[in-house]
């Protein structure tokens, strides 16, 4: 009997000092998969789908493929407006964090195709259930920038009225529902909430997005099974950023087999894509949306991408992996992509781009000046203290009247 | 008027919310075509239909969270956890999705689901069928807690349950659902049909959250109890000519404190009693918000009498079951004190 | 937009009054399935093992197929005998709880061969993680019935000392975990002594049962995720009797694909299994025991069955399926099958099988009458009532002694 | 004697653990290379290699599934939940099974499992990052909850739990790893390098389970608190200079009943304080004991001071946090009080 230990341990490929090391991600040819039709049964589905990768971008940024959307180039000049938009509010936020002015935040650099070539896939009527690495879909969706600062200020005009930490958005009047701090809750939810469409005979779907860390939770399995039993009309995004804070995705459970191929043992179709290619996310988004909305159910959706930036403004990824892995993720750079897709048919310029990129820069800029002018952490208007007890009940119960003056008490005393 | 057990009551009310409201719906283990292990939703499926009354596979997360879901997509979940000693995996969807959906979302965003589950002992039913969890859902903010004693209250109660836009953990004690039961397994089986609580009218009417019922007025000593322990104290009261003002609480969260100040200010003497472990139970709240409003009433310390700090037994079930004797006991201990 | 409702529910083939109907359980040719190395890559092991059937035994008791075990006639009657004695212990102890002697009851009828079998093909040192529906598996390892029957009466002699209700069995010597109430808990628990025994460096594995509605739990997914990410050694069965209570395995996500297809998503090789066939299952067990013990990690095994009688005493199941449909399973009986190949190889007879049927009786009624010598629910002897207190921690604290000394305390007032 | 401050501390016991017994694991979720989000396992898996100090996926029950497993199969392990309001996933498997399963099994199989998890608030977390859950597992019998108020209890207590055979929730109060917090944000941080508990021995002892501490020794009131509470509350007494006798309880389960007993009985008077919300949470179980035992010495009720019954919010948190100011009125209130 060995006495030797045993145990498989799940190592990334490159640790901090190493070079970056990609090779476990498979170099797939834009074009390679085909697109099945979008009423085929699932044992018609050709597992290629799950084991390749649909790509449409080639490094020329040329669409091939079966996949391609075939957006006009109003459409892909917008994805990239929105694109940028979210990548310079991301770096507008996260210096404010640097300089105190929030008290946390999470960029989506690199995966912001992820969220809005989806948005743009979907019908405004479906319902959204992000995760907080998505701010995309809120900014495709047309919310303005200062709505969401306001959240991040918890300032007087935050829709979430101080109750929750940066990031944590939502859009009732957007159909985009409210992200949790405790990871996967939205997977089952966005199951309920889609079975209640059906229920109802309403033609609506709903989306989720989860990080590949979070597919370990219980309610990604919970979503699985009700989506299967019940052929919910919701589409289920993994979003495989490779990282799950420090752990990389072979701890989540990615060594073996990809996240998309999760799917087919409950009977749901799993598809793995180029989270970095806006045109890969659009087709493959807007395939599955026509399953769900024509009965034939629920799509898992694995977007192979790479988280470029720290975990969070509380993170420090140099501590576990190589400084200049981020360049060197074989599959580039969304916005790159996307522009250089549309430089080359002269749908869009440097100028162009540069021009963009200060207005949006601008836009950001104003929006900020807008939302602080709302309230800061430190500098008024602040949201009523009276806030504080409403809405943990539809109406306030006795005992809450009760300690919301003995709150307001303390402050008349403090004053004396 | 009709008369109904509290299985027939429970059945009633969800049957008459299904007929007036299209967005009820009913999910849960074996409650569809089956009508429940406990025969709760006999028949609805029936009458409802399969999209009304669903069976659901055997993930109380699940239940929990896509009935969050469809309450958030306008339906009315109603879900049943097949005994409350299962509710345990749906816990992380309850308490930090569930009770904070309204919170967090400033009112944006609420799933108004009520989840009914059988609790408490009395049925040999040992540590996995036996359990009164409330304590840990009394603790949440944004939940309310409901246990009716009394088909006729659990009709009430559930109705007002599923019309309620708060999320509810409605507990039903199933050793009473056929007939009160005085905490006596010798005594032969009562039938709610010669109780006057198991006189229900067949049709809509609701009884409101949040208010406790003196179910014996009394002048000695306030006794605090809900569902089962109800007829137990009562049974005991009787046993012991004490005159005790019984209070069946009802909802235990949000807690009628006036009504309890009220009683104690007048007798002076308060025992609690549940079927719950007592460290850090439901009944610890009732103590420490007694001796808080009514410290200068009181004439003695109050007293806990509750399951012992184990696990439920399979065996020595009766001598776990705070019964009739253990609540005479305190009720003579607590006239003796002073 | 459509008003009628589209949520699908399953719906099973047959309802009482209706005849059964068991089409939707293909018919698999004993023999059809090859038998891959247990060695073999995962990625080159064939779908034919999760979507047809590993068969030995067919209609006529004949052996045929790689997967054929080749136990010699003393095992098969070993095992045949422990089926024999796991049913005859059912029905017994179903008739006490008919008569007030016990509580509550499970009988595992038509899936004794899933338990025996799959006893037989592992380590006596091997750790086993029972659901409630495997007693063949204390019974195969030698347990003794009395000490079962001890359980069921919560008597002096109990394992238990009055703790659980029937059935929930334990066996420390016998390295078979405690049952629990609450399903499916028990399966990243084995993982986790698995991972344990790799940690330790030992070559002792794990085992585990759940039926397939218990595979909707979390504890399914964390199990899965756990052992594919360590490559834990243990064996994960889901033993598919067709029923949950009263809905049937589709209710469970069984309808679109068999149980064993979620292994190949995690990692994890599935395979089915005709649950009734001995020899099957027995080849199946140890193929996959195999893979654990030289460190390939852990396999799924769904056991196609049928739950012949009630879930428990009490349960009744004609309120939810045709009278007559476990006569209609189209895999038979394990017992007969079993017997038929026995027979026709001349290595056991009628006589001899009414002979053993009549010795096990006698056993099951002479172990009976020692087990109630113990005690039963209404005579003594009776545990001592200050076990109620004990095992609750390693050492009591005083707030148990305490309420021990009251509980005592009132039973002295009551005497006087 | 070394300084550490409490992640120092904690890392200390968890090190010194690994190196006496073979059997002690660690396993959580960003323990191992990367040392903890907290950094408490900073430096251990270098050292104790990945077979020991293992990177879990974010799944708490499976954290807490396998960990039983783990346990019964001859190991000690150690399960960091990152977060306590991340533990909920967790909740069946330690209320249903590594809290029972010692009693269910007629002691048989047992799991010594220590569940390391931060809470607490004070970090402008909000309510996902700020709870303060212990009121759910001291509910629970057959865990023992313990929480620690500085660098020295904190490694000897966690000493004892590993070496514990009974499972174990060890609650580490976030806001003050880094120093000692008197509720005052506004205030620079003081590190633990200049209190005296931050003088914490290098190498092995213990601290037993179940003893509280007086912290402050007083004549007028007795005030119950724990974790970053303890220095509120001594900062408040400081403020009001009311001469309270402060007890940390260090072990919430099972509680030090004679420690507290013998001091309300000097005191008359007695204040509850936790950050967790109020309604039926530990300070209820607490006000209740004290009445129940010390009745009769009592010159006024006992009061509570706790978080608000509302979720953990992110704006207003120190109009929530129940702070100094809250403590100090509470003290001048129950003394003014008879
Ligand atoms: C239930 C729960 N457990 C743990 C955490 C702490 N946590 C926050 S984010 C995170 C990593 C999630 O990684 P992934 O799902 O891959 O998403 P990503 O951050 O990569 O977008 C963890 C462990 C949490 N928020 N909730
Ligand atoms: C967590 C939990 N939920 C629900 C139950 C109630 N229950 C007991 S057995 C059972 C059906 C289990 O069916 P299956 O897993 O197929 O096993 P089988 O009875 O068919 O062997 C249910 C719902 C339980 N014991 N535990
Ligand atoms: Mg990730
Ligand atoms: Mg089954």
């Amino acid at each position: 009997m060995t006495r030797k230990p045993r145990l498989h341990i799940p190592v990334p490929p490159a640790r901090p000092g190493a070079d970056p090391d990609f090779s476990y991600v498979d170099r797939v040819a834009a074009g390679a998969v085909g697109r099945p039709d979008p009423q085929a049964r699932l044992r018609d589905l050709p597992d290629e789908l799950i084991y390749s990768m649909v790509r449409v971008l080639d490094d020329e940024g040329v669409a091939t493929g079966a996949w391609d959307p075939q957006l006009d180039p109003e459409q892909l000049q917008f994805g990239l407006r929105h694109m940028l938009e979210t990548r310079l509010y991301d770096d507008h936020m996260t210096r404010m964090q640097r300089q105190g002015k929030i008290s946390f935040y999470m960029k989506s650099r690199g995966e912001e195709a992820v969220a809005v070539a989806a948005a743009m896939a979907l019908k405004p009527s479906d319902m959204l259930f992000p995760s907080y690495r998505v701010q995309g879909l809120q900014i495709a969706r047309g919310r303005s920038l200062v709505d969401l600062m306001n959240q991040c200020l918890s300032n007087s005009r935050d829709m979430c009225k101080g109750r929750q930490m940066p990031v944590m958005y939502h859009w009732k009047r957007g159909n985009i529902f409210s992200i949790s701090g405790n990871l996967t809750t939205q997977y089952p939810q966005a199951v309920g909430w889609a079975m209640a469409a059906a229920i109802k005979g309403e033609d609506d779907i709903a989306a989720a997005w989860i990080g590949e860390g979070s597919s370990a939770e219980a309610d990604f399995h919970h979503a699985m099974t009700f989506a299967s039993v019940y052929r919910a009309p919701v589409i289920l995004n993994i979003v495989n950023n490779q990282y799950a804070i420090s752990t990389f995705q072979g701890t989540a459970g990615g060594e073996l087999r990809p996240f998309a191929a999760r799917g087919p043992g409950y009977g749901v179709p799993g598809i793995r894509v180029d989270g970095n290619d806006f045109l890969a996310v659009y087709a493959v988004t807007q395939w599955a949306a026509e399953r769900a909305r024509t009965g034939r159910g629920a799509t898992l959706i694995e977007l192979v991408t790479y988280r470029v930036d720290a975990h969070s403004t509380s993170d420090d990824p140099s501590r576990y992996r190589p400084k200049n892995e981020p360049e060197s993720w074989p599959y580039g750079d969304p916005v790159e992509r996307l522009k250089r897709h549309l430089t080359r048919f002269g749908q869009w310029s440097e100028t162009q781009h540069a021009a963009m990129i200060e207005e949006v820069q601008k836009q950001v800029d104003s929006e900020w000046q807008q939302a602080i002018s709302n309230g800061t952490m430190t500098e008024g208007p602040f949201l009523d203290k009276n806030e504080l007890f409403e809405d943990v009940y539809a109406d306030m119960p006795p005992h809450l009247i009760q300690q919301r003056e003995q709150m307001l008490a303390f402050d008349e005393r403090e004053k004396h | 008027m009709p008369r109904m057990n509290m299985v027939q009551a429970i059945n009633s009310a969800m049957d008459i919310m299904l007929a007036r409201d299209p967005n009820v719906v009913l999910i849960g283990q074996d409650i569809g075509y089956f009508g429940g292990v406990f025969r709760c939703t006999d028949g609805l499926q029936r009458k409802y239909g399969e999209h009304r009354v669903i069976d659901a596979p055997i993930a109380e997360g699940g239940i929990v969270g896509s009935s969050i879901g469809m309450g958030v997509n306008g339906l009315r979940p109603v879900a049943e956890i097949q005994f409350a000693d299962y509710i345990y995996p749906g816990c992380d969807q309850i308490i930090s999705e569930l009770a904070r959906l309204r919170y967090r979302t400033a009112g944006d965003f609420f799933a108004p689901v009520t989840i009914r589950t059988p609790c408490g002992g009395g049925i040999r039913g040992g540590q996995t069928h036996s359990q009164s969890p409330e304590g840990i859902f009394t603790h949440l903010c944004g939940v309310k807690v409901v246990m009716p004693s009394n088909p006729y209250d659990a009709k009430g109660l559930l109705i007002s349950s599923i019309e309620d836009d708060d999320p509810i953990i409605f507990f039903e004690p199933k050793r009473i659902y056929n007939g009160p039961f005085d905490g006596d397994p010798d005594k032969p089986a009562v039938p709610w049909s010669t109780h006057p609580k198991g006189e229900v009218p067949g049709d809509y009417y609701t009884i409101p959250i949040g208010r406790a019922e003196i179910v014996r007025p009394g002048e000695d000593v306030t006794v605090l109890c809900y569902g089962t322990m109800v007829h137990v104290c009562l049974a005991a009261a009787a046993h012991t000519q004490i005159d005790a003002e019984i209070i069946d609480l009802r909802t235990l969260s949000p807690l009628d404190v006036p009504a309890i100040v009220q009683s104690v200010e007048k007798t002076g003497r308060c025992v609690v009693v549940h079927e719950a472990t007592r460290f850090s139970g439901y009944g610890a709240e009732l103590a420490a918000t007694v001796q808080e409003e009514c410290f200068y009433s009181l004439e003695a310390p109050i007293l806990r009498v509750t399951g012992w700090d184990t696990p439920y037994p399979h065996a020595f079930e009766w001598d776990y079951f705070p019964g009739k004797r253990r609540v005479a006991a305190a009720l003579e201990q607590i006239l003796e004190m002073s």
